[in-house]
C-alpha cells in the first residue's frame, strides 16, 4: 500500500489544541471565543476532508513524531477506518459547537470558557485516537481524552456531578491503567512492536490460546469507554454533564473512541485471522450480545430521557463490537459503519433531549406528552434519529443493521441473528412511544399545576442555535440512507475487504 | 605494644561507654563521655595513630565536652534513663 | 497511671526490637570479621596496596615527613577541603538555628565600687559600662580571682601552642584541625573564666563569621590559584610559578597555606557553635 | 574452643569495635533522652573510627612520621624508607575527617536539642510525644 | 585550560559562592542572592559542557591535586554522572529563582546566610554525583546531610527541630553504615577509588567480608534514600522543612542516593557479582514491591498535601530500587530514566505546592477548597506533575514506567509489574481526591465568587517551565535512553 508522509494528521490533531490559548485569552468576549471555536472546527474538518481523496485512492498518510522505543513510537497513520471516525467526529464538532452556544447561553451556564477549552482538548484527543498508527499512540490519546472529559462531566460542580465524576474516572481511568497498560506492555514484551497491521503482530504459534484469551479480555474490558458490561455504569452517570457533552462525547467521541480502540486492537493487533484461528471472536461476540440485550432491557425502564439514551448507546456500541467480533467481512463492515450511522442518529436524539430541556426544563419522558405539538421540528428530528438507531429506512442506520444481519448469516453462529432482531424490536419499543406520545397524547400536566400551565402555554421551539444543529444532523442521517458510499468505501479500504 | 596497658585501656573504654549511657544525670554523662573520648584517644595513641589521637584529644575530649556541658547548661540535667 | 503503663510497655517493646536488630547486626559483623586479615599484618591488602606508595614517596614527592599531613593536605587534599567545609557548615548551621537577635527583657548592672545591682525592665536603657558599672548576668556569681589570673596567664600560651601546632604540622603530629580547635578552646576558656559578654565584645560575631568563611576561602583559593596557573585543582606544584621558594618544597608551602585556612575556619566555627549553644543565640550571658 | 581463641585474640580490636558499636546502637535505639541518644551516636561513630585505625596498624612499625627527614631535607632522595617500618597513614587521614565530621554533627545536633528544649521544656522523647498529641 | 577544568568548576562554583554569600551576609547583604544565582548559572554551563564532552569523547577523568587515581582523588564523569549533574544543578538553579519570595517570607532576616547553606547543600549533591572515590563520597554525603539538617530545622517552628533531630540520628546511622562498608572494602582491597576497587574485587568474590561490605553500603544508602522499612525519617523531615528546602530535598536528595546505589552496583561491585554470586536480587525486588505499595497506601491516610507527597516519594523510591535490582538492561534503563523523570515531576509538584503554601500558609486538605478557581495556573502545573506521577502519557512518568514494567516482564517479576500498576491506580485516587477538593467544595460559599489570588509571576514561570519539561522529556525519552543510558550500560 502506498504511504505518503504528511504533516496533515498532526495539524488535524493540533488545531483544536492550539485554539485553547485563544479561548482563554478571549474569555470575557463570548462572541470572539465562539468565533475561535468555529474557526478551529471548520479548519479541522477541512484538514480531515482534504485527506479524504488520498485515502479513497487507497493510500495511507503517515507521520512519525517521536520514537519512544524500537517499535513503539508516537506516530500517525490515516487509513480508511481512522478517516471514517475522524470525519464523523470533526464534522459533528462544528454542529455541536453551534448547539452548545444555544444550550449554554440559554441556560446561562458558568465557566463557559473552561467548557469550550476542554471540549477542544477532547476533540484533539479524539482525532488523535482516530489517526493513531500504533497502540501506544492510541493509548496516549485515549488517556488524554479520559482526563479532558472529566472537567466536562463535572461541569456543574455540585455534589451529584462529583459522585458521577468519581464513577466516571474510576471506570475509565481505572480500567485503562489496570488492564490496557499491562496488556499493551505484555504485547510489546512478546512481539517488540505495537504497530497496527492487518495481519496482527503476533507470529503464528507465538502465543497459546489461554494467554491470548486473557489478553483479549483485558483489552475488551480495559477500553471501558466502549461501555461493555460490567464496565458500563459510568455512561449513565456521566449524563449529569451538560447536553452538548452528552451529545458529542457520550454519543460520538468518547464512547466511539472506546469502540474504535477495541476494533483497532481486534483487527490491528490480534488480526482477524488469528482470532478466527483460535475461535476467539465468539467470546467477544457473546459478551457484546449480553450487553446488547441487557442494556436494551434496562433502557426501557428508564424515565429520564438522557439516561434512556445512555443505555441505548451502551447497547448500540456493543453492536459494533458484536459485528467486528463476528469476523466475517459483512459483519466487520456493518460493525464499523455503525460507528458513523449510529453517531448521526444518536447525536440527533441527544440534541433533541437538550432542546426539550432548554425550552421546557423537562427531563423525564413521562412529562413530555403532547410536547410534539408545540415543538414539531424537534420531535420530527427525534423521530428520524430514532429510526436511525433502530435501523429502519429512510435513515443511514438501516445499512449498518443490514450488513450486521448478513454478517451473522455468514458466520457459523447463525442464531446470533436472533439477538439482533430482538434487540431491534426492543429499540423500537423504547423509542417510538416517546414520539407517539409527543405527537398524539395530551399533556396531563396542564390542569394539575397552574404555574406549569402558564409556562406550558408559552412553550415554543428551543432557540435557533439549538434547533438548527439537530435539523442538520437529522438531514445528514437521512442523506446517508441514499448516499452511504463514502463510508462504505472507507471501511472497505480500511479493512482491506 | 604492651598488652597489659592495652587491656586496661580497653576495659576502661567499654566501662566509660556503658557508664556514659546509663548514668542518670546528663552532666555526669558529659564528663564520662569526655573520659570515654580520652580513653579512645589513648587507645589510638597506643596504636600509633598519633594524629588521630591528637585530634580526638582536642576535639572529642575537649571541645565536644565543652559543647556538651554548654548544652546541658541550657537544657536540663534530668534524664529518665 | 494507665498511660504510664502503656509507655512502659512501649519502651520494652522497643528494647526487644532493638536487641533483635543489634543481634542481627552482631552476627553479620562477626561473620565478616572471620574473613579479615590478621590484625597488624603488614602484608594485608590495606597495608600493602596503596600505603607503601605514600610512605616511600611522600618525602620525595611532597617534601613533608609527617605522612598523615602529606596525605591529608595533598594526596587527599580535596577531601580535606570538604571536611573544612563541613566545619564551616556546622558553624553556619548553629548560627542559623539558634541566633536570636532580640534583646533581653531585663538587664542587670552592677556598680562596682559599692556592689549595688541595678535592674532595667526594658532593654532599651543602658548604662555606660566601664570602671564604674559593669553589665552582669542574671545569675551572677562573684569572679574568682584565682581562676581569672590563671586563665589570663595561661591563655596566651595556649594560643601560642595552637599556632605552633598549625605551623609545625608538617613535621610533627598536628595541623590545622588540632591547632584550630586548641585556639578555639582558648577562647572558650576565656569566656568561661570571665563571662560570655566579655568574649563577645573582644571577638566580634562579625569577625568570627568572616573568619569562618575566609578559612575555607583560603583553602579553595589556593586550589583555584593552582588551577589558574595551569594545573589541576589544588595542584600545589604549580605555585612555584609565583612563589619564590625551593621547588622541592613548594608542596609543603602549599600545605602550610591550606592548614592555616583550616585552622582559621575550625577556630571560628568552634567558637560560633559554643557561643550560640551556651547563650541560646542571644550572645549575652552564658556559662 | 582452642581454634576460636586464637582468632579472638588475633583480632581483638575488631571485636572491640563491634562491642562499642552495639553499645552505641543500643543507646540510640532504646534510650529515651535525646542527649543520651546523641552520646550513643557518638560512641557509634567512634567505634567505626577505631575500626579504621585498627586497619592501619602494623606490628613492629612506628608512627607515620618519617625519621631523619627533619634537618637533612636537602637530600631526600638518599633516604631509604621501608614501608613496613611505618604505620599505614591513609586510615588515619580518613579518620581525621571522620572525627571532624562527627564533631560537626554533634554540634548541630546539640543546637537542635537546645532548640527542642526551648520549645517543649523537656528532652525526653515520650514527654515530647505526649505534648505533641495534646496539641 | 578551562576546558579541562570543568569537573572542578562544577563543584567549586557553588562552594565558593557559599563562602562569598557567608561573607556578604556580614558586609554587603544585597549581593548574596545574585552571587548564588550566578554561581549556579556557571555551574549549569559547566555541566552542559561536561555532558557535551562526555557525549563526544567518553568518560572524563579529572585528577584532584594532580595525583593519579588510586593515590589521589579522581572525579570521573561518564554519561550517567553527566545527566544527573545537569539535573541536579538545573533543579537547584530553578528552585532558587522560584523560591526568592518564599525564602523572604519564611526565613526572613537570615535569608542571606541561608543561601550559603543552600549552596553548600548543592555543592554536596554535585560532589556526590561527580566523584569517583568512595571516601570522598562519604565526606560529601555528610555535607549534604549536615546542611539538610540545618535547612529542615529552619522550617516549622514546633516540629522542624524535632523532625530534623530524628533525621540526624537516622542519617548518622546511614552514613556510618556506608563508612563501615567502605572500611570493609578498604580492608579487603586496600583501595578507595571506585574503578580501582572494581578491578580488585573479582578475585575476592567469595569473601564474606566483601559481602558484608556490600550489605553495609547498601543499608547505608537505603537509609539515606528512605527505602520502605527505613523511610520513617523522611515524611516528617520533608513536611516540616521550609518550602524552598523541601522543594530541593524532595526531588534531589533521594534521587541522588538512588544514583549512588546504581553507581555502586554497576561501577564498583559489578553486575556479575550482584546477580550471579549473590542471591539477593529477588528479595530486594520484593522489598521494592512492598515499598511501592506501602508508600502509596500510607499516602492515602494523609490529610496534608505536603505529607501525602512525601509518602509518594517513598513509593517512587521503590520504583527505582526495584528497577535497578531487576538485573536486566530494561529495568536498569527504567530506573535511570526514572531518576530524571521522578526528579522533574516531584520538583513540579513541590513547586506548585510551594506556591500554594506561599498564598494559603497551610496545605491541609480543608484549606484547598476552590483552589482551581483561586490559583488556576499553579494548579495547571500541579495537575501535570500529578499526571506524570500517575503515569499518563505523554508525561515522562509514563515512559519510565514503560521500561520498568517491560523489565519486570523480562525478569518474570510479575509482582513488581503489578505493584507498579496498582501504585498508578492508587496515585490516581490520591490525586483526583485533591482535584476534587480543589474543583468542588465551594458549597458553603456559593454566593461568593472566588477571587483569583495567584502566586507571583516569578514563582509561576519556573513552574510552567518545569511542567512543560515533563512533557518534553517524556516525548524525547527515547533520545535520553538511546544517547545516554544505553551507551552507558554497554
Amino acid at each position: 500500500m502506498d504511504q505518503i508522509i504528511s504533516i496533515k494528521p498532526l495539524l488535524a490533531v493540533l488545531v483544536s489544541l492550539l485554539i485553547i490559548p485563544m479561548l482563554i485569552s478571549s474569555s470575557d468576549k463570548p462572541n470572539v471565543r465562539e468565533g475561535w471555536t468555529f474557526t478551529a472546527g471548520i479548519i479541522k474538518f477541512l484538514i480531515v476532508a482534504s485527506m479524504l481523496p488520498l485515502v479513497l485512492q487507497g493510500k495511507e498518510i503517515v507521520l512519525t513524531l517521536f520514537e519512544i522505543a524500537p517499535g513503539a513510537s508516537i506516530a500517525f497513520k490515516v487509513d480508511g477506518l481512522g478517516m471514517l471516525f475522524a470525519l464523523v467526529a470533526s464534522s459533528l464538532w462544528i454542529v455541536t459547537s453551534m448547539y452548545s452556544i444555544g444550550y449554554m447561553r440559554t441556560l446561562k451556564e458558568h465557566g463557559q470558557t473552561r467548557f469550550a477549552s476542554f471540549f477542544a482538548l477532547a476533540l484533539s484527543a479524539t482525532i488523535g485516537v482516530a489517526f493513531s498508527a500504533n497502540l501506544l499512540t492510541l493509548y496516549l490519546f485515549y488517556e488524554i481524552l479520559s482526563l479532558a472529559t472529566y472537567p466536562l462531566v463535572v461541569h456543574h460542580q455540585d455534589k451529584k456531578s462529583k459522585i458521577s465524576g468519581r464513577r466516571y474516572l474510576t471506570f475509565i481511568l481505572g480500567t485503562s491503567v489496570a488492564f490496557v497498560l499491562p496488556a499493551m506492555l505484555y504485547c510489546y514484551h512478546v512481539t517488540g512492536t505495537l504497530e497496527f497491521t492487518t495481519a496482527g503482530i503476533f507470529a503464528p504459534g507465538q502465543m497459546s490460546k489461554p494467554a491470548l484469551t486473557v489478553l483479549l479480555l483485558m483489552f475488551v474490558f480495559g477500553f471501558a469507554k466502549a461501555g461493555i458490561m460490567p464496565f458500563h455504569s459510568w455512561l449513565p452517570a456521566a449524563m449529569v454533564a451538560p447536553t452538548p457533552v452528552s451529545a458529542l462525547l457520550h454519543a460520538v467521541a468518547v464512547v466511539k473512541v472506546g469502540v474504535f480502540s477495541i476494533v483497532r486492537v481486534l483487527t490491528g493487533i490480534f488480526g482477524v485471522d488469528l482470532l478466527a484461528q483460535f475461535n476467539l471472536g465468539i467470546i467477544v461476540a457473546t459478551i457484546a450480545a449480553i450487553t446488547i440485550l441487557l442494556s436494551s432491557c434496562i433502557a426501557m425502564s428508564q424515565d429520564e430521557l438522557k439516561r434512556r439514551l445512555a443505555f441505548s448507546t451502551i447497547s448500540q456500541l456493543s453492536y459494533i463490537i458484536f459485528g467486528v467480533a463476528l469476523l466475517t467481512p459483512m459483519g466487520l463492515l456493518g460493525g464499523v459503519i455503525h460507528i458513523a450511522m449510529h453517531a448521526f442518529g444518536k447525536i440527533t436524539l441527544f440534541f433533541c433531549a437538550g432542546a426539550i430541556y432548554v425550552a421546557t426544563g423537562k427531563k423525564y419522558i413521562s412529562q413530555m406528552k403532547g410536547l410534539g405539538k408545540t415543538m414539531p421540528i424537534t420531535f420530527a428530528a427525534f423521530f428520524i434519529g430514532a429510526l436511525g438507531v433502530i435501523g429502519l429506512p429512510p435513515s443511514g442506520g438501516f445499512y449498518s443493521k443490514w450488513y450486521l444481519l448478513i454478517g451473522t448469516l455468514e458466520s457459523e453462529y447463525k442464531f446470533l441473528m436472533a439477538i439482533l432482531l430482538v434487540s431491534s424490536f426492543l429499540n423500537a419499543f423504547y423509542f417510538l412511544p416517546i414520539v407517539y406520545q409527543g405527537f398524539f397524547s395530551k399533556s396531563d400536566e396542564e390542569p394539575s399545576n397552574k404555574a406549569e400551565t402558564s409556562g406550558a402555554t408559552t412553550i415554543k421551539e428551543a432557540p435557533l442555535w439549538c434547533v438548527v444543529p439537530l435539523v442538520i444532523t437529522a438531514i445528514i442521517s437521512v442523506v446517508l440512507f441514499f448516499y452511504p458510499d463514502i463510508f462504505v468505501n472507507l471501511v472497505k479500504i480500511g479493512l482491506g475487504l | 605494644m604492651h598488652w597489659q596497658i592495652d587491656l586496661i585501656i580497653l576495659t576502661f573504654t567499654i566501662f566509660c561507654a556503658l557508664a556514659a549511657i546509663s548514668v542518670k544525670d546528663l552532666l555526669s554523662t558529659a564528663i564520662l563521655f569526655g573520659a570515654y573520648s580520652f580513653m579512645m584517644c589513648l587507645l589510638w595513641a597506643v596504636m600509633g595513630a598519633v594524629d588521630v589521637a591528637f585530634t580526638e584529644a582536642s576535639v572529642g575530649a575537649g571541645v565536644s565536652t565543652v559543647f556538651f556541658v554548654a548544652a546541658v547548661f541550657r537544657t536540663s540535667r534530668r534524664t529518665k534513663d | 497511671m494507665l498511660q504510664q503503663y502503656s509507655e512502659q510497655a512501649g519502651g520494652q517493646k522497643i528494647e526487644i526490637h532493638s536487641s533483635n536488630h543489634s543481634f542481627a547486626l552482631w552476627r553479620l559483623l562477626l561473620y565478616a570479621t572471620a574473613d579479615f586479615p590478621a590484625w597488624g599484618d603488614p602484608n594485608s591488602p590495606a597495608n600493602s596496596y596503596l600505603s607503601p606508595h605514600y610512605i616511600q614517596k611522600s618525602i620525595e614527592e611532597t617534601g613533608v615527613p609527617n605522612l598523615v599531613t602529606s596525605v591529608l593536605a595533598d594526596y587527599r587534599g580535596f577531601d580535606t577541603m570538604f571536611e573544612t567545609a563541613v566545619v564551616f557548615c556546622a558553624g553556619l548551621a548553629c548560627f542559623l538555628l539558634l541566633r536570636n537577635f532580640k534583646q533581653k527583657e531585663e538587664n542587670f548592672y552592677r556598680h562596682i565600687p559599692t556592689g549595688v545591682i541595678i535592674q532595667f525592665k526594658k532593654g532599651d536603657k543602658t548604662l555606660p559600662v566601664g570602671k564604674e558599672f559593669e553589665h552582669i548576668d542574671t545569675e551572677w556569681i562573684p569572679y574568682d580571682l584565682i581562676i581569672k589570673t590563671v586563665c589570663r596567664i595561661l591563655i596566651p600560651f595556649i594560643q601560642l601552642y595552637a599556632l605552633y601546632v598549625v605551623a609545625h604540622g608538617d613535621f610533627s603530629p598536628g595541623g590545622g584541625f588540632q591547632g584550630g580547635v586548641i585556639f578555639g578552646s582558648s577562647l572558650m576558656l576565656y569566656a568561661i573564666a570571665y563571662n560570655l559578654r566579655t568574649l563577645v565584645q573582644r571577638v566580634k560575631e562579625k569577625l568570627l563569621g568572616l573568619f569562618c568563611a575566609i578559612g575555607v576561602l583560603i583553602y579553595a583559593g589556593i586550589g583555584v590559584v593552582c588551577m589558574a596557573l595551569g594545573g589541576n585543582f589544588l595542584d600545589y606544584g604549580k605555585l612555584s610559578q609565583i612563589l619564590p621558594v625551593d621547588p622541592g618544597h613548594i608542596r609543603a608551602y602549599g600545605m602550610l597555606g591550606v592548614e592555616i585556612g583550616v585552622g582559621i575556619t575550625v577556630m571560628a566555627a568552634m567558637v560560633i557553635i559554643y557561643v550560640n549553644i551556651v547563650s541560646i543565640g542571644r550572645h549575652d550571658e552564658g556559662l | 574452643m582452642s581454634e576460636i581463641l586464637p582468632i579472638i585474640v588475633a583480632k581483638y580490636n575488631y571485636w572491640l569495635y563491634i562491642i562499642l558499636m552495639m553499645i552505641g546502637l543500643y543507646a540510640m535505639i532504646s534510650k529515651n533522652n535525646l542527649i543520651k541518644k546523641l552520646v550513643g551516636m557518638n560512641i557509634f561513630q567512634t567505634s567505626i573510627i577505631l575500626f579504621y585505625v585498627s586497619i592501619g596498624y602494623k606490628t613492629n612499625a612506628t608512627i607515620p612520621i618519617i625519621e631523619n627527614a627533619h634537618g637533612d631535607s636537602h637530600s631526600p632522595h638518599e633516604l631509604i624508607i621501608h614501608a613496613a617500618d611505618y604505620i599505614n597513614p591513609l586510615p588515619h587521614v580518613l579518620m581525621l575527617t571522620a572525627i571532624v565530621v562527627s564533631v560537626a554533627t554533634f554540634g548541630v545536633a546539640l543546637a537542635l536539642a537546645v532548640k527542642i528544649y526551648q520549645r517543649y521544656q523537656t528532652l525526653e522523647e515520650d514527654e515530647i510525644r505526649m505534648r505533641l498529641t495534646e496539641e | 585550560m578551562i576546558n579541562t577544568n570543568y569537573p572542578a568548576i562544577l563543584v567549586l562554583s557553588p562552594l565558593l559562592a557559599a563562602l562569598m554569600c557567608s561573607i556578604f551576609s556580614w558586609c554587603a547583604k544585597k549581593l548574596c542572592y545574585p552571587t548564588a544565582i550566578i554561581s549556579l548559572g556557571i555551574s549549569l554551563y559547566a555541566s552542559i559542557e561536561v555532558l557535551m564532552q562526555v557525549m563526544d569523547t567518553g568518560t572524563i577523568q579529572y585528577r584532584m591535586a594532580g595525583w593519579a587515581p588510586p593515590m589521589g582523588i579522581e572525579y570521573r564523569i561518564d554519561l550517567l554522572n553527566a545527566i544527573v549533574l545537569l539535573l541536579v544543578i538545573s533543579i537547584a538553579l530553578i528552585n532558587l529563582v522560584a523560591s526568592y519570595q518564599s525564602v523572604n517570607q519564611e526565613i526572613g532576616k537570615k535569608s542571606n546566610t541561608f543561601y550559603a547553606i543552600y549552596l553548600l547543600f548543592v555543592t554536596g549533591l554535585v560532589g556526590i554525583t561527580a566523584t569517583g572515590d568512595l571516601f570522598n563520597l562519604y565526606v560529601l554525603l555528610e555535607i549534604t546531610s549536615l546542611t539538610s539538617y540545618a535547612q529542615i530545622a529552619m522550617g516549622d517552628k514546633d516540629r522542624g527541630p524535632l523532625a530534623s533531630l530524628n533525621y540526624v540520628f537516622i542519617g548518622v546511622i546511614g552514613a556510618s553504615f556506608y563508612l563501615l562498608g567502605v572500611g570493609y572494602i578498604y580492608i579487603m582491597t586496600g583501595s578507595l577509588n571506585m574503578v580501582d576497587v572494581a578491578s580488585l574485587l573479582p578475585s575476592l568474590h567469595g569473601s564474606s567480608a566483601v559481602l558484608v561490605a556490600f550489605i553495609f553500603c547498601m543499608l547505608g544508602i537505603w537509609i539515606k534514600m528512605a527505602l520502605f522499612p527505613l523511610h520513617v525519617w523522611l515524611p516528617n523531615a520533608y513536611t516540616y522543612a521550609p518550602t524552598v528546602v523541601s522543594r530541593i530535598l524532595a526531588p534531589l536528595m533521594t534521587k541522588v542516593m538512588v544514583y549512588v546505589m546504581i553507581r555502586l552496583m554497576i561501577t564498583v561491585f559489578g553486575f556479575e557479582y550482584l546477580f550471579e554470586k549473590l542471591n539477593l536480587a529477588e528479595a530486594v525486588v520484593w522489598l521494592a514491591t512492598i515499598a511501592i505499595l506501602a508508600g502509596a497506601i500510607m499516602a492515602m491516610a494523609q490529610k496534608d498535601l505536603k505529607k501525602m507527597l512525601t509518602y509518594i516519594i517513598v513509593c517512587e523510591i521503590g520504583y527505582m530500587v526495584g528497577g535497578a535490582w531487576l538485573g536486566n538492561e530494561l529495568g536498569m534503563t527504567g530506573a535511570i530514566l526514572h531518576i530524571v523523570n521522578d526528579a522533574l515531576m516531584t520538583f513540579a509538584l513541590f513547586l506548585a505546592l510551594g506556591n500554594i503554601v506561599y498564598k494559603l500558609k497551610s496545605v491541609h486538605f480543608d484549606n484547598l477548597k476552590g483552589l482551581f478557581g483561586k490559583m488556576p495556573w499553579t494548579m495547571a502545573g500541579f495537575v501535570l506533575g500529578a499526571f506524570s506521577i500517575i503515569g499518563i502519557p505523554p508525561t515522562c512518568g509514563f515512559f519510565s514506567k514503560w521500561y520498568l514494567i517491560l523489565g519486570a516482564f523480562e525478569k518474570g517479576a510479575y509482582h513488581f509489574a503489578g505493584a507498579l500498576i496498582i501504585s498508578s491506580l492508587l496515585c490516581a485516587v490520591l490525586f483526583f481526591r485533591i482535584f476534587e477538593i480543589g474543583f468542588f467544595n465551594n458549597e458553603h460559599d456559593e454566593h461568593n465568587t472566588i477571587t483569583m489570588s495567584e502566586a507571583p509571576v516569578s514563582m509561576l514561570i519556573p513552574l510552567g517551565l518545569v511542567s512543560l519539561s515533563l512533557i518534553i522529556t517524556g516525548l524525547y525519552s527515547s533520545s535520553i535512553v538511546n544517547k545516554i543510558i544505553l551507551p552507558f550500560l554497554q
